[in-house]
C-alpha cells in the first residue's frame, strides 16, 4: 500500500490507482476536518446563538416562516429565506421604501381578530414584544397569544440579571408538559431587570444598540395585528391535524381558554408551533 | 505437463499422493465432492460414442498453470496468487487469502479449492505430515502449485551446488507416483525435453483452449472421440441437437 | 422519554405500537446473529457454497442491496451537485437507505469471507488489476461518506441538538455536504461499475465475459447505468411503502414523479446499451470464446426467456411507464413501474452471480444448482431485519421527511 | 470550582482516548498479531521438522509386495513411494500403498484389547480375562474334533508357519486358513493334470494377447506394475491385445484394446464356446491334442451342450465368438485369465479354455509357480468352512495381515451354538458384520518385521521383507505371542522362522535378488552366504526365483471327473434361468481389495471426488433409471430376494442397460450381502466378493 513496503511495485496502474485512493481520502479527511475546525472556531466565537436561529429558521415549516409584508397586505404570498432579519433583506426595504414613497397603502384594515395589540410595542416573530422605556432601556413581555396560552408565570424561567441576550436566542425557557420550550429573545441586549409577578413585562433590557436597524426586524403594529390571527389559525390548523378532537363546535379552539382548551399530549407541539421551536 | 489419457486407468494414486505431499486434511464429515479439498483430481469422462462403443475416459485435473493470461491471478485483490516468471507456475500464497473466493469463481476448470474445514488429522496423524509444506488452514483458497515444496527443495539442493534450477531436478509427486506413467513433467520451452516432444503431438490439446487462458498442462490421446469429447464445448454437443 | 426524541409536529405511533412493530424484527436479526456466529466460529462450511458455488446468496445479496443503494448517491448528486431542489424531500430517507444497504452489505462480506481478520489485507497488499480491490476501496470509502452523511441527520434530532457543540457541527456539516455528495458519487461510479466488472472480466465464465472499454468490460458501465436507474425507483418504492406503513403522505405526488422520470430516462438507455450488449455477446463475444450463447439458456430452469424478462419485461415496460406522463398521474401505477424496475434490476443481479457460477464451463461438466443453508438464510434476513430497524429507528427519531410536517398540515 | 465531572466530561475523555489510541502503536499491533495469529491457529498442527531420512522396505498391505522407498522425519514416515528399479512393482505403488504410514494412526486403530458386545458396543477388555474364556473353552472340549480354530487370513508368511505349529502342539486346537480366491481352480488344475503339478500363474507380462474374463488386471492383479505392463508403449514391447469380457465397463475393461459386455452369470457359457469355436476349427494346436486323449469327448460334450442358445444369453455374436477363438490359436503367447472372484463355473470353463488354447506352460500363458523356499504346506490347510459344523467353541481370526473376508453366516455356522467365541487379532476395530467378541491389537504396516510373497506380472514368484519403519507401538500384540502367551510355550520369534527361509532360498541358489542400494538384479549365488542375503534384504530388497525353462506340457485330461457334470449342470441353469427385470453386478472395489480399512485419506478418491463408487451408492444407465423413475442422487430402495436396502443412485451411461452396479464395502451392498446370506441365497454368500447376479427390483424412495 505505501511505497518501501513489503510488496510494493512501483508500477503505473498502482501509483494511478492508490493515488486516487489517497486523494479520496485526503479530501474526506480534510472536509471532516475543516467542519470540526469550523465548528470549534464558530463556538469560540459566540456564533452559537446564531448558528442556532440559522439552524431552528431552516427547518421551520414553510407556514412559520411567512413573510411579514403578507400580514402589512403588501403582498400575497412570500416566505421568508432570511431567518426573519428583514434589516438584511432587500425586498423588505424595497417594500418599505415603496410605502415610504406612499405608492402602496396599507389596504388591510388593521383587525385584530380578538388579540389586544399595543400601538407602543413592537412585536417579535418569536411571540414577544418589547417597548422602548424613557430611560433607553426596553422591557419585553408576551404578546396576547402567547400570554393566554402560557397563564402560569411560575413555569417560566427568566434569566438573571446581567446576563447577555441575542436576538433570536433564548430569553426564556418554559418547563411545562415533557419537554422545555424557550422563548425567543427579540433584540440583543443586557438584562437589567426581571419582572416580578404580576408585572405585564418579563425582563427588562438595555439594547446594544438603539439604531433603527436594531429594531426594523420587529413587525409593527399595524402587521402585528394579522400576523396573531394567522398565528392562531395555524396553530389551530396544528392542532385540529393532529386528531385533537377538543375543539369548539365552529372548529375554531376557545381564544379565551387557550391554556385550558389545548390538551396535554399536544401541549408540546402547540408551544412548539408558537415559539418557533422545529 | 502432458497427460497421456490413454495410459490413465483412473487408480487415483496421483490424487493420493497429492494429498500426502500437500498436507491435505481427509474429508470432514459432511464433506462431498463439491467441498472436498481435492488440488488433483480425476474425473470420469464419457467418450460421447454410444453404447457399447463408449469409453471412459479418466481426466486427472489439476491446476492447468494458465499463461499470462491467468484468470485467477488478476482477480485476486490482494495478490494471494503470483505468476512465477521463471517458472510458469501460479502459486498462491494462502497467509495472505482472505478466503473471498472470488479466484475460484474465475477459474473455468475448477480447480481451485476452499478450506472449508479446519484442518483435521486423526490423533498421531500429525507425525505423517510433510515437513517441507506447511499445514492447510481454514478459510482459504488454495490449489495444485506443482509441488511448491518438491519446487523448494531442488532449488535449494541447485542452489547449494551453485548450479542454475534444471528441469530435471524434481517432478511433482502425481508425476512420481503415477503406476502407467501417464504424466510426464518438465520443462515446455526446453524443445529437447520429453515433456515438448509430447505436447508437439498431433493427439495433444488443451482444456477450453478457446478462452484463451493458455494453460500449461496438455492432455493427449489417440482417440479422436477422447479428443473431440474433451474439447468440444457446449456448441456442438449432442444435447443441443436433442434439445433444441 | 420516547417522545422527547421524535421530531416535533410529527405524529408517531405510540411506542407500545412501535415495540411491537421492532420485536420480529428483532428477533429475526437475533437468529440471523448466531447464524453469522455459527459460520465465524465453525467456518464457511455451515453455508451450502462449495468449490463450484464459490460465490452464494450473499454475493448475490450484496451487488442488490448496494445496486438498490445507490439512491443515496444518485440522489445527492441530483441535489447538490445538480441543484435539484425538489429531491431535497426525499435525500434523508436516500441517505440512510443508502446507508443500510451498504453497511449490510460490508458487514455480510465480513461473514463471507473465509479470513475476517485479514479483511484489512486487500488495502495492505492491493492487487489494482482486481475488480474487487476496486469494489473494496471505494465500497469502504463510500460507506465512511455516507456514515458522514447519516451524521447530520442524526445530530438534528431534538435531543441532541440541545447541546450546542453538536448542533455547531452539524450546521458545519452540512455546508460541506456538497463535497461529500460528490466524493460519494465519484466513489459510487466506481463501484458501482467494479461490481458489474467483477464478473465481466471473468474470461474463464464465457456467460458473464464481455469485451473491455478501456481497462473496463462493457457490464462495469451497464451496472452504473443500472443502479443509477434503478436507485430512484427504490427510493420512489421505499418512500411510498413507509407512507403506506405509517399511513401519512410523506412526500408530495410532484417527488414521486420528479424521481420516476429520472428513472425511467436512465433506465431507457441502460435497457437499450444492454440490449445492445447482449446482441455483441451473443454474436462476437461468445462464440470468441468458443461458447454458442443459446447454449447457456439449455440448463434448468434458466431458459431465455431470463433474457426477455430481464430486458423487455423488466426493463423496456418500466421505463415507458416511468416515462408516460399518464402513468405519472397515477402513484399506484408510478409504484408498480417502479417495483418492475428495481425487479428487473434484482433479475440482472441474479443471472450475473447464481446464473454465471450454476453453467458449466468444462465440456465434461455439470449444471449445478444450489439451495443456500438456513445459515446463509438467515444472515440473509438478519440484513433485511436490520435495515427495517435502521430505518424504523430513523423514521421515528430523525426528520427523514422534510415535507412531512406540511403535508400532514396542508 | 465545579469539580464533579459532567457527562461531557466523560464523552470528551472518551474521544480523546479513542483518538489517542489509533495513534498510538496499540491497534497496529494487535491486527499484525491478529494476521499472524490466522496463519497459527493453535489447533492446527504444525509438521514436525527434523532430519529426513530414507529407508527402503516392502508393503505387506497385500500379497503383491511393492517395493517402497520411505521418507522419515524425526524417524516417522511422511512419504511413500515405489522403489523405481524393483522387480515386482517397478517403481509404482497403489493408492492404499501411497497411505500405508497412515494406517498406525487410524482412527479405529485398536490399542487395547477390546470386547465388543451386540456387535457394535466396545469395551475394554482383560487379556486374563480373554485367556481364561480360550482356556475354558479349551478344557470344556471333549469331543475328537478341535475345539479351537486358528484361522490364517494371508497363509505362506512366516507367522503363518509359527501359527501351524502352534496350533499343532495344542491338542484341541486346529490350524485352519480363510477360504480363498482361486483355491477351486488350484484343485481344478490339479485334477485335470495327472502328475503333480504347481501352482499356475498368468505370464502378463510376455503376453501377447489376454483374453480376460472379468480379471481386474489394471486395479488389482498383483502391482500396479501390471497396469504398466499392459499399457506401456514402446517399440520393444508393443501394447499386448486385451479382450475384456465383464458385465459392467470396469476400469480394466475401459482401457482394454475391445470390451464384450457379456449378460452377468453366462461368463462360462461365452468361455465355453469359445472353446468349442477352437476345436471346431480344428485349430487346437497339436501339441495339445497330442497330450490329451480325451479331445473327442470334449467336442462331443460341448456339442452336447449345445451352447448357441445359451451364447446368444450371453448378448456376445458368433463372430465375435469365433474372432476371439481365431485369435487364441493363431498367437502363441496368448491367456485366458478370469478374475479370482469369479464363481466356480467361470474358473472351470476359463481353465478349459486355457487347455484347448495350449497356453499352459508357455511364455506369455499360463506359467508354473515354483514353491516358496522354507514356506510351509499351507495350501493343503483346511478353511475354516471344512471344520464340522457347531464345534468350534473358539476361533481365532488372525486378521494381522489383510486377507480374504470371511462371510459372516460362516461363523454361525461353525460356532457351538450360544458358547462359542471369536477372537479377533486385528490392528483396527472397524464395524463389521462378523460376530467378533474381542479385539487383540496387533501392529500395522511398518510396525514389525514381515516378509511378503508375490508374483510378478511375468507370473514369477519372490520373497520380500516388510522391515519396520516406525517405532513399533508397545501395546500390540504378535500372533504368535498372543498364541505362545495363551499356550504357555515359547515360541521361535519371526526372525528365526525369516532367517530359516533365507537359509532355504540360499541352498537352492535359486533366482536373483534385488539390491535396492544398488539397484542392480544379482543372482543368488553371487552372495557370500545367508548373512549377506539377510542384509540386502533387511534393506529393501526382494528374492525372486529366477527364469525357468519351458516346461513341456505333461499329459492330460480336458474333463476330469466331475466336471462335465458340473458344466452341464450350470449351463443348463443359464439356459433355463428367465432374465431378472434387473441385475445387480456387485464388483469389488480394487483399493478396499484386501484392505478392510480405509485410510482416512482415501476419502480423496471416495468422498471427496467421487472417482470411485461411495458405498451405499448403485449405478444405473439413465434409461434404466428413467424406465424406474428415479433420478440422479435419489434415494431408493433396493429389494433383493425379500432384502431390502437404502441406496443413493448414481447415473452412469457406461453401466449396460438392465444392469445394476454397485461396489463392495462396508456400506447397504455389505449388509445385504450379510443379510443374505443368512438366507444362504447363491454365490452373494460366497467368501470373495464375487460379481454377483441378484434378481433386482427398484423402487424409489
Amino acid at each position: 500500500m505505501f511505497p518501501w513496503v513489503y510488496g510494493f511495485t512501483w508500477s503505473t496502474g498502482n501509483l494511478i490507482f492508490l493515488g486516487i485512493f489517497f486523494t479520496v481520502v485526503i479530501v474526506i479527511g480534510l472536509t471532516l476536518g475543516l467542519s470540526v475546525l469550523r465548528s470549534l472556531r464558530s463556538a469560540q466565537s459566540n456564533e452559537i446563538a446564531h448558528i442556532r436561529w440559522k439552524s431552528e429558521f431552516h427547518d421551520l415549516p414553510a407556514a412559520a416562516r411567512t413573510c411579514r409584508h403578507i400580514f402589512a397586505g403588501d403582498t400575497r404570498e412570500r416566505t421568508c429565506a432570511h431567518d426573519f432579519d428583514c434589516g438584511t433583506c432587500t425586498a423588505h426595504r424595497h417594500i418599505e421604501e415603496l410605502r415610504r414613497s406612499g405608492r402602496i397603502v396599507l389596504h388591510r384594515p388593521a383587525g385584530s381578530g380578538g388579540f389586544s395589540v399595543s400601538s407602543e410595542r413592537l412585536y417579535h416573530r418569536g411571540h414577544t414584544w418589547l417597548r422602548r422605556e424613557p430611560d433607553g432601556t426596553v422591557v419585553v413581555g408576551l404578546d396576547d397569544l402567547a400570554s393566554r396560552l402560557v397563564t402560569d408565570r411560575s413555569t417560566l424561567g427568566l434569566p438573571p440579571v446581567h446576563a447577555a441576550v441575542f436576538r433570536n436566542a433564548p430569553l426564556v425557557t418554559i418547563r411545562r408538559a415533557s419537554a422545555g420550550t424557550r422563548i425567543l429573545a427579540p433584540i440583543d441586549g443586557e438584562i437589567v431587570e426581571v419582572g416580578g409577578e404580576g408585572c405585564e413585562w418579563l425582563v427588562r433590557l438595555r439594547p446594544r444598540s438603539l439604531g433603527t436597524d436594531a429594531f426594523a426586524h420587529l413587525l409593527r403594529p399595524a402587521e402585528a395585528a394579522g400576523w396573531l390571527q394567522y398565528e392562531f389559525e395555524r396553530l389551530q390548523r396544528s392542532l385540529a391535524s393532529g386528531g385533537v378532537g377538543v375543539t369548539m363546535a365552529d372548529g375554531g379552539l376557545p381564544m379565551q381558554e387557550l391554556a385550558s382548551a389545548v390538551p396535554v399530549d399536544a401541549w408540546d407541539r402547540a408551544l412548539g408551533e408558537v415559539f418557533l421551536e422545529p | 505437463m502432458v497427460i497421456d489419457l490413454d495410459r490413465c486407468t483412473g487408480c487415483g494414486a496421483c490424487v493420493i499422493a497429492c494429498a500426502v505431499e500437500n498436507n491435505v486434511p481427509p474429508a470432514h464429515e459432511g464433506t462431498t465432492p463439491r467441498t472436498g479439498l481435492t488440488w488433483m483430481r480425476v474425473v470420469r469422462v464419457d467418450d460421447g460414442r454410444s453404447f457399447p462403443d463408449t469409453r471412459s475416459v479418466f481426466v486427472p485435473l489439476m491446476c492447468q498453470q494458465c499463461d499470462h493470461h491467468t484468470p485467477c491471478v488478476s482477480v485476486c485483490p490482494q495478490n494471494a496468487v503470483e505468476y512465477d516468471e521463471e517458472t510458469g507456475i501460479v502459486t498462491q500464497v494462502p497467509v495472505r487469502c482472505l478466503g473471498c473466493r472470488y479466484c475460484m469463481t474465475a477459474c473455468p476448470y475448477h480447480a481451485r479449492y476452499f478450506n472449508w474445514w479446519d484442518p483435521e488429522w486423526p490423533a498421531g496423524m500429525e507425525q505423517t505430515l510433510n515437513p517441507d509444506v506447511s499445514t492447510r488452514m481454514r478459510g482459504v483458497a488454495e490449489k495444485c502449485n506443482f509441488c511448491h515444496g518438491r519446487l523448494q527443495a531442488a532449488r535449494a539442493k541447485a542452489a547449494a551446488g551453485s548450479r542454475p534450477l534444471a528441469p530435471d531436478d524434481y517432478q511433482p509427486a502425481c508425476v512420481e507416483a503415477c503406476p502407467t506413467e501417464a504424466i510426464v513433467f518438465g520443462d515446455l520451452n526446453d524443445p529437447r525435453s520429453t515433456v515438448s516432444a509430447a505436447a508437439s503431438s498431433p493427439d495433444t490439446f488443451r482444456l477450453l483452449e478457446h478462452l484463451g487462458t493458455g494453460p500449461k498442462v496438455r492432455y493427449r490421446s489417440r482417440s479422436a472421440a477422447v479428443r473431440e469429447s474433451l474439447t468440444r464445448n457446449s456448441v456442438s454437443s449432442e444435447k443441443e441437437q436433442v434439445h433444441g | 422519554m420516547d417522545s422527547s426524541l421524535i421530531p416535533r409536529g410529527l405524529q408517531r405511533t405510540s411506542f407500545p405500537r412501535f415495540l411491537a412493530w421492532v420485536l420480529p424484527w428483532v428477533a429475526l436479526l437475533g437468529v440471523g446473529l448466531f447464524a453469522v456466529y455459527l459460520c465465524l466460529a465453525y467456518g464457511l462450511n455451515q453455508t451450502n457454497m462449495d468449490n463450484r458455488f464459490a460465490f452464494g446468496a450473499w454475493i448475490y445479496l450484496d451487488l442488490t442491496v448496494i445496486a438498490l443503494g445507490a439512491g443515496a448517491f444518485f440522489t445527492g448528486f441530483l441535489l447538490y451537485i445538480l441543484r435539484r431542489k425538489e429531491l431535497a424531500a426525499v435525500i434523508n430517507s436516500a441517505v440512510v437507505i443508502g446507508f443500510i444497504c451498504y453497511s449490510g452489505a460490508v458487514a455480510v462480506l465480513m461473514v463471507d469471507v473465509g479470513q475476517p481478520l485479514r479483511a484489512w489485507f486487500t488495502f495492505w497488499h492491493p492487487n489494482v488489476h482486481s475488480m474487487l480491490t476496486e469494489v473494496t476501496f471505494c465500497i469502504t470509502c463510500y460507506l465512511t461518506v455516507l456514515a458522514i452523511e447519516y451524521v447530520p441527520l442524526i445530530l438534528k434530532n431534538r435531543k441532541l441538538r440541545k447541546n450546542a457543540s453538536m448542533l455547531l457541527f452539524e450546521f458545519q456539516l452540512h455546508k460541506l455536504m456538497v463535497v461529500f455528495a460528490g466524493i460519494g458519487t465519484f466513489l459510487s461510479f466506481f463501484h458501482q461499475g467494479s461490481l458489474g466488472g467483477l464478473y465481466g472480466v471473468l474470461v474463464g465464465r464465457p456467460f458473464a465475459f464481455r469485451p473491455a472499454f478501456g481497462i473496463w468490460p462493457s457490464t462495469f458501465f451497464l451496472f452504473i447505468l443500472s443502479a443509477a436507474a434503478a436507485g430512484p425507483s427504490f427510493i420512489l418504492l421505499t418512500s411510498w411503502l413507509v407512507s403506506k406503513i405509517a399511513r401519512k403522505p410523506l412526500v408530495a405526488p410532484d417527488v414521486y414523479r420528479t424521481l420516476g422520470r429520472i428513472s425511467g430516462s436512465i433506465l431507457l438507455v441502460y435497457v437499450l446499451l444492454k440490449a445492445v450488449d447482449t446482441l455483441v455477446w451473443i454474436n462476437r463475444t461468445a462464440p470468441g470464446l468458443g461458447f454458442q450463447a443459446s447454449s447457456f439458456y439449455r440448463y434448468g430452469d434458466f431458459g431465455s426467456w431470463i433474457l426477455f424478462a430481464e430486458i423487455v419485461l423488466l426493463g423496456l415496460l418500466p421505463a415507458l411507464m416511468l416515462l408516460s406522463s399518464r402513468v405519472a398521474q397515477h402513484t399506484g401505477w408510478l409504484v408498480t413501474a417502479a417495483a418492475m424496475a428495481c425487479s428487473g434490476i434484482v433479475l440482472n443481479r441474479f443471472v450475473m452471480t447464481i446464473q454465471t457460477l450454476a453453467l458449466p464451463t468444462l465440456p465434461f461438466d455439470a449444471f449445478l444448482s444450489y439451495v443456500p443453508s438456513w445459515q446463509e438464510v438467515a444472515t440473509f434476513l438478519a440484513v433485511i431485519a436490520y435495515g427495517v430497524l435502521v430505518y424504523s429507528f430513523s423514521f421515528r427519531y430523525l426528520n427523514l421527511f422534510p415535507q412531512e410536517r406540511e403535508l400532514r398540515s396542508a | 470550582m465545579n469539580s464533579s465531572i459532567s457527562r461531557r466530561d466523560l464523552l470528551r475523555f472518551a474521544g480523546g482516548g479513542v483518538l489517542g489510541l489509533l495513534l498510538s502503536p496499540l491497534p497496529w499491533k494487535v491486527l499484525d498479531d491478529s494476521a499472524i495469529w490466522t496463519q497459527n491457529w493453535p489447533w492446527i498442527p504444525e509438521p514436525s521438522r527434523g532430519p529426513i531420512t530414507w529407508s527402503a522396505s516392502t508393503c505387506s498391505l497385500c500379497g503383491a509386495g511393492c517395493g517402497v522407498r520411505v521418507r522419515s522425519s524425526n524417524g516417522h514416515p511422511v512419504s511413500l513411494a515405489g522403489q523405481a528399479g524393483h522387480p515386482m512393482s517397478a517403481g509404482t505403488l497403489c493408492a492404499t500403498g501411497l497411505l500405508a504410514h497412515h494406517l498406525a494412526c487410524h482412527p479405529s486403530r485398536v490399542l487395547q484389547p477390546i470386547r465388543i458386545t451386540n456387535g457394535t458396543e466396545r469395551t475394554a477388555a482383560d487379556m486374563a480375562t480373554i485367556v481364561a474364556a480360550i482356556h475354558a473353552a479349551h478344557s470344556a472340549s471333549t469331543s475328537a474334533s478341535p475345539a479351537i480354530a486358528v484361522i490364517d487370513s494371508r497363509p505362506g508368511r512366516a507367522a503363518s508357519r509359527l501359527l501351524m505349529e502352534l496350533a499343532h502342539q495344542w491338542p484341541s486346537a486346529a490350524y485352519g486358513v480363510a477360504p480363498q480366491a482361486g483355491r477351486a481352480r488350484t484343485d481344478l488344475i490339479r485334477k485335470h493334470f495327472r502328475t503333480a503339478v504347481p501352482e499356475f500363474a498368468a505370464d502378463i507380462q510376455h503376453a501377447r494377447l489376454i483374453v480376460s474374463f472379468g480379471a481386474p488386471l489394471v486395479d488389482g492383479w498383483g502391482t500396479a506394475a501390471t497396469a504398466r505392463t499392459l499399457l506401456a508403449e514402446t517399440s520393444a514391447h508393443p501394447r499386448p491385445r486385451l479382450i475384456q469380457i465383464e458385465p459392467v465397463r470396469s476400469r480394466t475393461a475401459n482401457v482394454a484394446e475391445t470390451w464384450i459386455p457379456v449378460t452377468p452369470g453366462t461368463e462360462h457359457v461365452c468361455a465355453l464356446a469359445i472353446a468349442q469355436a477352437i476345436i471346431e476349427g480344428r485349430r487346437m494346436k497339436s501339441a495339445v491334442r497330442a497330450r490329451a486323449e480325451d479331445a473327442a469327448a470334449l467336442a462331443a460334450f460341448l456339442h452336447d451342450l449345445d451352447l448357441p442358445p445359451a451364447v446368444r444369453r450371453c448378448g456376445i455374436s458368433d463372430a465375435r465368438i469365433l474372432e476371439i477363438a481365431r485369435s487364441l490359436s493363431d498367437e502363441p503367447a496368448s491367456v485366458v485369465v478370469a478374475s479370482p472372484a469369479a464363481p466356480e463355473e467361470v474358473q472351470s470353463a476359463v481353465l478349459l479354455l486355457n487347455l484347448v488354447a495350449g497356453t499352459f506352460f508357455r511364455e506369455g500363458g499360463l506359467r508354473p509357480l515354483p514353491e516358496i523356499p522354507g514356506a510351509a504346506r499351507t495350501t493343503d490347510a483346511r478353511t475354516l468352512e471344512d471344520f464340522d459344523d457347531h464345534s468350534l467353541s473358539v476361533i481365532i481370526l488372525d486378521e494381522s495381515a489383510a486377507g480374504a473376508d470371511i462371510p459372516a453366516a460362516v461363523f454361525g455356522q461353525k460356532l457351538k451354538p450360544g458358547s462359542g467365541i471369536v477372537v479377533s487379532l486385528s490392528p483396527f476395530a472397524a464395524p463389521r458384520p462378523v460376530p467378533i467378541q474381542y479385539v487383540i491389537p496387533a501392529a500395522v504396516w511398518g510396525e514389525r518385521l514381515t516378509d511378503v510373497a508375490g508374483t510378478s506380472p511375468a507370473g514369477e514368484i519372490s520373497v520380500g521383507l516388510a522391515m519396520p519403519v516406525m517405532p513399533a507401538r508397545p501395546d500390540t500384540f504378535d500372533t504368535a505371542a498372543f498364541l505362545g502367551a495363551v499356550t504357555g510355550t515359547s515360541q521361535p520369534s519371526t526372525e528365526e522362522i525369516l532367517r530359516q527361509r533365507i537359509a532355504a532360498i540360499w541352498s537352492g541358489r535359486r533366482g536373483m535378488v534385488y539390491d535396492p542400494s544398488s539397484p542392480t538384479l544379482r543372482p543368488v549365488h553371487a552372495f557370500g552366504g545367508t548373512d549377506a542375503l539377510w542384509s540386502v534384504l533387511q534393506s529393501g530388497g526382494c528374492w525372486i526365483d529366477g527364469p525357468r525353462p519351458a516346461g513341456s506340457m505333461p499329459a492330460f485330461r480336458f474333463l476330469p471327473a466331475g466336471l462335465a457334470e458340473h458344466l452341464t449342470k450350470r449351463v443348463a441353469a443359464t439356459k433355463a434361468a428367465t432374465a431378472p427385470a434387473l441385475a445387480l453386478v456387485i464388483t469389488s472395489d480394487p483399493l478396499r481389495r484386501d484392505q478392510a480399512f480405509d485410510a482416512t485419506l482415501m476419502s480423496k478418491v471416495r468422498d471427496e471426488s467421487g472417482l470411485y463408487l461411495p458405498c451405499g451408492s448403485v449405478a444405473i444407465h439413465p434409461t434404466t433409471a428413467e424406465a424406474h423413475n428415479v433420478g440422479v442422487g435419489d434415494d431408493a430402495t433396493l429389494s433383493i430376494n425379500g432384502t431390502t436396502l437404502p441406496v443413493h443412485i448414481a447415473c452412469d451411461s457406461s453401466v449396460p442397460p438392465g444392469l445394476v452396479s454397485a461396489m463392495d464395502g462396508d456400506g447397504p451392498v455389505a449388509l445385504a450381502q450379510s443379510k443374505i446370506s443368512d438366507r444362504s441365497v447363491g454365490s452373494v454368500a460366497s467368501a470373495t466378493s464375487a460379481p454377483s447376479v441378484i434378481p433386482v427390483t427398484l423402487w424409489k424412495a
